[in-house]
């Protein structure tokens, strides 16, 4: 038995560990990195936007654009901090300092935005809403296309490589334990309250306004940490990496895995980025080189499809709104 | 170099202070687990491994096509010549759909798990960016045929171009325009999507006015845009006798049927992202008489040129190759002529043979890669004529 | 506040709605004390849940004011209202489908919690005008909040076990307790608008508004939630107005009874008083069959 | 002065594009209270069927008015039936559902279709973009200030086709059997359903006139930029439906004012400040609008049923 005090914190304490011993094990092997990193950074993403998409049932479909204000945001902070250390630690003890505030940063600095985009949704509902969304991603690229600061179109290259399998899966980690414990709290209840009937909610004395604005705001600030792990791991970011089609490929994530489940998000999202580079490298190996291309060219149709055939056979997604750790519902469903 | 941790931002975060990291410690890279080297050469083996990265999916996918076309025919007759020392030359390709992630992917797949000897690789400045950080970390050397940003080879010493760079480019174009073509006054339409075209911009601005020119306004557009009568009107006030716009043929095309539709009676100047047959077929007859240059013509007296071309038809078709071709053509010339002069198969001993290279006589031109590793060597500017585009001068370093 | 007042719990004062040119509702006054039952009655179409919605803060109206404890309410929204002491269960039943039974009652148990910045403080911070550093509160409120979810403090897991303890109250009251479980969409009619009353009481009202609770409920179900409500207000010290279509039905537990057609108040007084009413009469038998307009004797 | 007045008549022929796609969106949303995202996609592929069948015509020898009718007709049907095959099979059967499963349906269709004409198989065109061939001949109908502003046919032409096509519908709305029961399912299907109104028939010929709509603005489209490509369906189609929602969606008239309002705003902004700001001009005066008067410029406001 877990003392009360400690329930809180002890997972975090074991997937450290468990990370650890993961990052001495892996850690070494580039490519494996590089595919782990991104199917981490990808389930912050997918985790982080089943909040707003999945629990709260509000539209969001410009997550890119959250994700690349952290980048850039992290990124840029990161930059001229390549070649300093904090006086009295060790030098890779610093790096991971400062890369955590970097993140930390752009975490802010999205969750900034996704306030202010949040703000319209207290009169905007459903697909007014998502063209907002839509609008705030595109408005993001353009911004960033037209600073000199942020590179312009070129990007940015040349922030320091600090990301690592260890940072990269506890934020991923931690976004899904953030949302976990969300849900199972009373502003879960209120957020799934809102997707089910915000009028009844409302009626039930949940400031739904300021709900679904807090609901944007800790997606966006995931959707910022990702796109600060992101510009630590890819030696290049620029706005072609944060357009409509990476919002789209986060919602088909959270849609698939069933719009309110936690489990589901991660699961698609594992699946999602992994089938590709599968398939990619499976069909190189056994119809020749170059053969994969086509596993590239089918993707966006298929993921085109997949919504659609989803919403029509089976739009509760792969999950539906139940959760692995869902043990009560499981008790209840049986007679 | 090192610099000190602003104060501020020590306070923020509630430590003492901060200090140079020391040199000792962490010498170039940060200190984040290091690429490793490739280290023993692996058995002894008859085959010499190089990698390229290429857009092979994706808009860009006819740049990657032509690129390979061009890398495959250069080592075909390498092996044919005997190879290396005896040792076959064969090559890995892997596709980045255009995204400069996935290129810094494939390259740490090439250099970890493939072992390759040399990169060969990227048409996208972008994407090329992304790969130098990783070869360069890894000490293995890279060569692209046709990355023209200025910031690709600075990247590192172990990362090499076979093309001019962009702000010769848009030098040559500013030279020709102003002392062939005579002109005073020049508005310049960009994308702004795109850093080569933004990269062009500013070097022409600037050399176009050094030579006594006046540039008479600037413009933007986004790639994709197909409305560009709202920049061209805004030019037209100006009353330039040349537009100079140095962005791709897609949107090329359109901006000079427009730009005759609003009765714009400049000359059209471009760069290198004209090339493409599609120019004359989205530009129609709008787009005659315009100039742009190119890395090569394959109107071109120069015999490597012509035995290139020959080649090349005989193996496609009769397809004429694009500069694309040619460019990738000698990227992997040089890179069998560098492992041919190289000590060893080591990294820093092939880096050492390409910086060596010298009056080399390339498909796209007689090339010398210069003390930051960029190739010297003239360009060429075209004249659309008919819908075809014909060699009307050269332009010298 | 004067002492006969203090037991008012909801007043309308001429409130009107207009919709497009149209009076949805004009000039309606009423008013609940503590431990008054309520009836609502009229034709279909007659405005009973522009009514509510007005009184609850889902319409704005166009004139006239509403007052929830001696307080004005006019210009909140509905939240609000409902954090004022005013709850409501609606028409066409709007549970929150996906969640529990005892989730759906866990939503309203808001006033449980025992947030940084007390709830009165936050109000009283509103009121006086200090608007922005309300909002402020309420935000650091939530996010303290979160805070204590995010960490599982053990204040936080306590209060969980509170809430539940109280929502399983509620269930058990409103003969749920079994059902607790369950998801609302998978219950029987008849419970899910039991629990509805249930997830109102969870947000401690003061005054409750029942939207037609027993429609679609046979003859027998109908007298046994009548009862059931009766009981509710002596239990809680509720006031209570209920909107029902079967006159017979209000006209047998309500003390005073509001008729409305066409969006005007016709008639109003006891039971015997409005079935006096020839306006009510006619009303009635103008809507087809008069369900038995006299006969509640 | 004559760049003023040029940029004017740029704003306009932009906005007349902008203006008949919106035309379609508003009629679906009118009826559906769904945003078919996929709207511009299905302008894509009758762009494609014209310039297909344009192709035919050219090599049988020039452009009559006789062909041009038929390339538009020829797109017009075969958007009309596509417009159809996916009312029935993608959007009918979610009608009773949440509306965000349509509007999931309706992006994943988007997204199905511009990714996929961008694949080379088969009949399928690939990423390169083509020209559309001049099927009306460009002659300068008007001339300004000396030569200086050039008003062309083509210009005329469409915005003739956009206020005629303005006229038609509002005339078909509002004055038509047809138009009743399309305003009955608009303002609650089941009831209208109800009142002995086919809904299924009014929501699918709904649909297909959109659609048709859709391809005849593709090909006036193509007719001035000449240029078309796979994923041109999403730009205009985005433009379009904030073009719509400025005007206040499910408004005919309001739909046409919005995109001259939003053509004209994005050439002013190109011509007169920085031009490399023109999407975000849009989208940010599209969240202004929706900020300031949610329901649009000639939107009414509607109380939701509680």
């Amino acid at each position: 038995m877990v003392p009360p005090g400690l329930r809180g914190v002890l997972p975090v304490v074991l997937a450290c560990l468990a990370l650890a011993a993961g990052q001495r094990l892996f850690g070494g092997q580039e490519f494996f990195v590089y595919v782990a990193s991104l199917v981490g950074v990808n389930v912050v993403l997918a985790v982080s936007l089943n909040v707003v998409n999945g629990m709260t049932g509000q539209f969001s479909i410009g997550h890119a654009g959250f994700m690349a204000v952290g980048a850039y945001a992290a990124g840029r902070l990161s930059l001229p901090l390549g070649d300093v250390a904090v006086s009295g630690l060790p030098v890779a003890a610093s790096d991971q300092l400062l890369f955590a505030v970097s993140l930390l940063a752009g975490g802010v600095a999205a969750a900034a935005c996704g306030f202010v985009v949040g703000l319209p949704s207290l009169r905007l509902k459903g697909d007014y809403l998502a063209i907002v969304t839509l609008g705030f991603g595109e408005i993001v690229r353009v911004i960033i296309q037209n600073t000199p600061a942020l590179g312009g179109a070129l990007g940015l290259s040349g922030i320091p490589q600090r990301g690592s399998l260890f940072a990269v899966w506890l934020c991923a980690f931690l976004a899904v334990l953030v949302a976990r414990r969300i849900a199972e709290s009373s502003h879960g209840r209120s957020l799934t309250a809102i997707r089910e009937d915000e009028v009844a909610a409302e009626a039930m004395g949940v400031n739904t306004t300021a709900y679904k604005v807090r609901a944007f705001v800790v997606s966006a600030f995931f959707a910022g940490v990702a796109g600060g792990l992101f510009a630590h791991f890819v030696p290049i970011i620029n706005p072609g990496s944060f357009t409509f089609v990476k919002s789209m490929e986060v919602v088909v994530m959270v849609v698939a895995g069933g719009l309110g489940s936690t489990t589901g998000s991660i699961l698609a999202a594992v699946v999602l980025t992994l089938l590709p580079e599968a398939l990619r490298s499976g069909f190189n190996r056994f119809a020749g080189e170059g053969a994969g291309a086509v596993v590239d060219q089918v993707r966006m149709p298929v993921y085109g499809l997949l919504l659609v055939v989803l919403m029509l056979a089976r739009p509760q997604g792969l999950f539906g709104t139940r959760e692995l750790w869902d043990r009560r519902k499981g008790q209840g469903a049986r007679p | 170099m090192r610099s000190l941790l602003p104060a501020l931002l020590a306070a923020a975060s509630l430590l003492a202070g901060c200090e140079k990291k020391q040199p000792a410690q962490a010498p170039a890279a940060p200190a984040t687990p290091e690429l490793k080297a490739p280290a023993a050469p692996p058995p002894a083996s008859d085959v010499i491994l190089l990698g390229e990265v290429g857009s092979l999916t994706g808009a860009e996918a006819t740049f990657g096509q032509s690129t390979h076309e061009g890398i495959q025919l250069a080592l075909e007759q390498a092996n044919a010549a005997g190879g290396v020392n005896g040792k076959k030359l064969e090559v890995r390709v892997y596709d980045d759909q255009g995204k400069p992630e996935e290129a810094a992917n494939a390259a740490v797949r090439l250099i970890n798990q493939d072992k390759v000897k040399l990169i060969l690789g990227e048409v996208a400045s972008t994407n090329s960016l992304a790969m130098a950080d990783k070869a360069q970390a890894a000490k293995v050397p890279m060569v692209s045929p046709s990355s023209t940003n200025e910031a690709v080879t600075q990247k590192g010493d172990y990362i090499f171009r076979v093309c001019f760079i962009d702000p010769f480019q848009g030098y040559a174009m500013a030279k020709f325009a102003r002392e062939t073509l005579k002109l005073q006054n020049v508005a310049v339409l960009q994308d702004n999507k795109s850093a080569y075209s933004t990269g062009l911009t500013g070097v022409f601005q600037l050399r176009f006015a050094e030579m006594g020119g006046k540039v008479a306004g600037v413009e933007s557009y986004s790639k994709g845009d197909t409305d560009f009568r709202a920049q061209l009107t805004a030019l037209k006030k100006a009353k330039p006798d040349g537009i100079y716009i140095p962005g791709y043929y897609t949107d090329v095309g359109l901006i000079a049927r427009q730009a005759q539709e609003l009765g714009l009676k400049a000359v059209l100047l471009g760069g290198d992202g004209w090339e493409s047959e599609k120019l004359f077929e989205l530009g129609g007859s709008a787009v005659d008489g315009s100039y742009y240059t190119n890395h090569y013509s394959p109107d071109s007296p120069n015999p490597a040129t012509q035995a290139f071309i020959s080649a090349y038809k005989a193996k496609h078709n009769g397809k004429v190759p694009d500069s694309l071709a040619a460019l990738a053509y000698d990227a992997a010339n040089v890179a069998v002529a560098a492992l041919r002069k190289s000590k060893s198969l080591e990294g820093p001993d092939i880096r050492d043979a390409l910086a060596q290279t010298k009056d080399f006589d390339g498909a796209a031109g007689k090339l010398t890669l210069d003390e930051k590793r960029n190739a010297t060597k003239p360009a060429v500017v075209l004249k659309v004529e008919n819908g075809k585009a014909v060699f009307a001068a050269s332009v010298s370093p | 506040m004067s002492a006969p007042a203090s037991d008012v719990l909801l007043e309308a004062r001429s409130a009107s709605i207009v919709f497009g040119g149209l009076k949805a509702l004009s000039e309606f006054s009423l008013t609940v004390r503590k431990g008054e039952l309520l009836g609502l009655i009229g034709p279909n179409g007659a405005g009973k849940t522009t009514a509510f919605n007005v009184l609850t803060g889902v319409y704005q109206p166009t004139s006239g004011e509403v007052r929830v404890c001696g307080e004005r309410v006019n210009g909140m929204r509905p939240f609000q209202v409902n954090r004022r002491g005013l709850a409501r269960t609606f028409q066409n039943i709007r549970l929150f489908k996906s969640l529990t039974a005892l989730d759906n009652v866990k939503v309203a148990c808001l006033a449980e919690t025992h947030p940084l910045f007390s709830r009165a403080r936050v109000e009283s911070l509103q009121r006086s005008g200090l608007r922005p550093l309300a909002t402020a509160l309420d935000a650091a409120n939530d996010y303290y909040d979160w805070w204590r979810a995010l960490l599982l403090t053990p204040g936080f897991q306590a209060e969980e076990e509170a809430l539940t303890a109280k929502a399983l109250a509620l269930l058990e009251v409103m003969g749920l307790a079994g059902r607790a479980h369950e998801e609302a969409r998978n219950l029987p009619y008849g419970e899910q608008r039991r629990l509805e009353i249930a997830r109102a009481l969870g947000t401690r009202p003061k005054v409750l508004l029942l939207d037609e609770p027993a429609a679609g409920m046979n003859t027998r179900e109908k007298a046994e939630l009548m009862v059931l409500i009766g009981q509710l207000r002596d239990r809680f010290g509720l006031g209570i107005l209920v909107i029902e279509h079967d006159m017979k039905l209000v006209m047998g537990i309500c003390e005073r009874i509001t008729v409305l057609d066409h969006g005007e108040t016709i008639a109003a007084g006891t039971g015997a008083e409005v079935r006096a009413n020839p306006k009510v009469v006619e009303a009635y038998l103008g809507d087809a069959p008069a369900p038995g307009a006299g006969g509640a004797a | 002065m004559s760049d003023f007045l040029q940029h004017v008549i740029n704003g306009l022929s932009a906005g007349t594009i902008y203006a008949l796609v919106a035309l379609g969106y508003t009629m679906v949303y009118g009826v559906l209270k769904l945003i078919n995202f996929a709207h511009g996609d299905v302008m894509m592929m009758g762009t494609y069927v014209g310039y297909a069948s344009a192709l035919q015509f050219k090599q049988r020898g020039g452009f009559g008015m006789a062909s041009v009718l038929a390339i538009f007709f020829l797109s017009m049907a075969a958007c009309a039936a596509v417009g159809w095959l996916i009312e029935r099979f993608a959007y009918r059967p979610l009608r009773e559902k949440p509306k965000l499963t349509a509007l999931i349906t309706a992006i994943g269709i988007s997204f199905a279709v511009s990714y996929g004409f961008q694949m080379d198989w088969g009949f399928l065109p690939g990423p390169n973009p083509r020209a559309f061939p001049e099927v009306i001949r460009r002659q300068p109908w008007l001339t300004l200030l000396d030569g200086e502003v050039t008003l062309w046919n083509w210009q005329v032409i469409s915005f003739a086709v956009a206020l005629g096509l303005m006229a038609g519908l509002q005339y078909l709305v509002f004055r038509t059997r047809f138009g009743r029961a399309m305003r009955a399912v608009s303002h609650d299907h089941r009831t209208a359903a109800l009142l002995g109104i086919h809904t299924d028939r009014v929501i699918a010929v709904t649909f297909m006139l959109g659609s048709a709509l859709a391809a005849g603005a593709g090909i006036l489209f193509a007719i001035k930029d000449v240029k078309i490509e796979p994923l041109m369906g999403t730009q205009q189609g985005l433009k379009a439906f904030v073009a719509a929602v400025i005007g206040g969606i499910g408004n005919v008239p309001g739909a046409v004012v919005g995109a001259v309002l939003l053509g004209l705003v994005e050439e002013f902004v190109v011509g007169y400040t920085a031009s490399s700001w023109r999407d975000a001009v849009a989208f940010g005066f599209l969240i202004l609008v929706l900020l300031l008067r949610p329901e649009g410029l000639f939107g009414r406001v509607t109380a939701e049923k509680v």
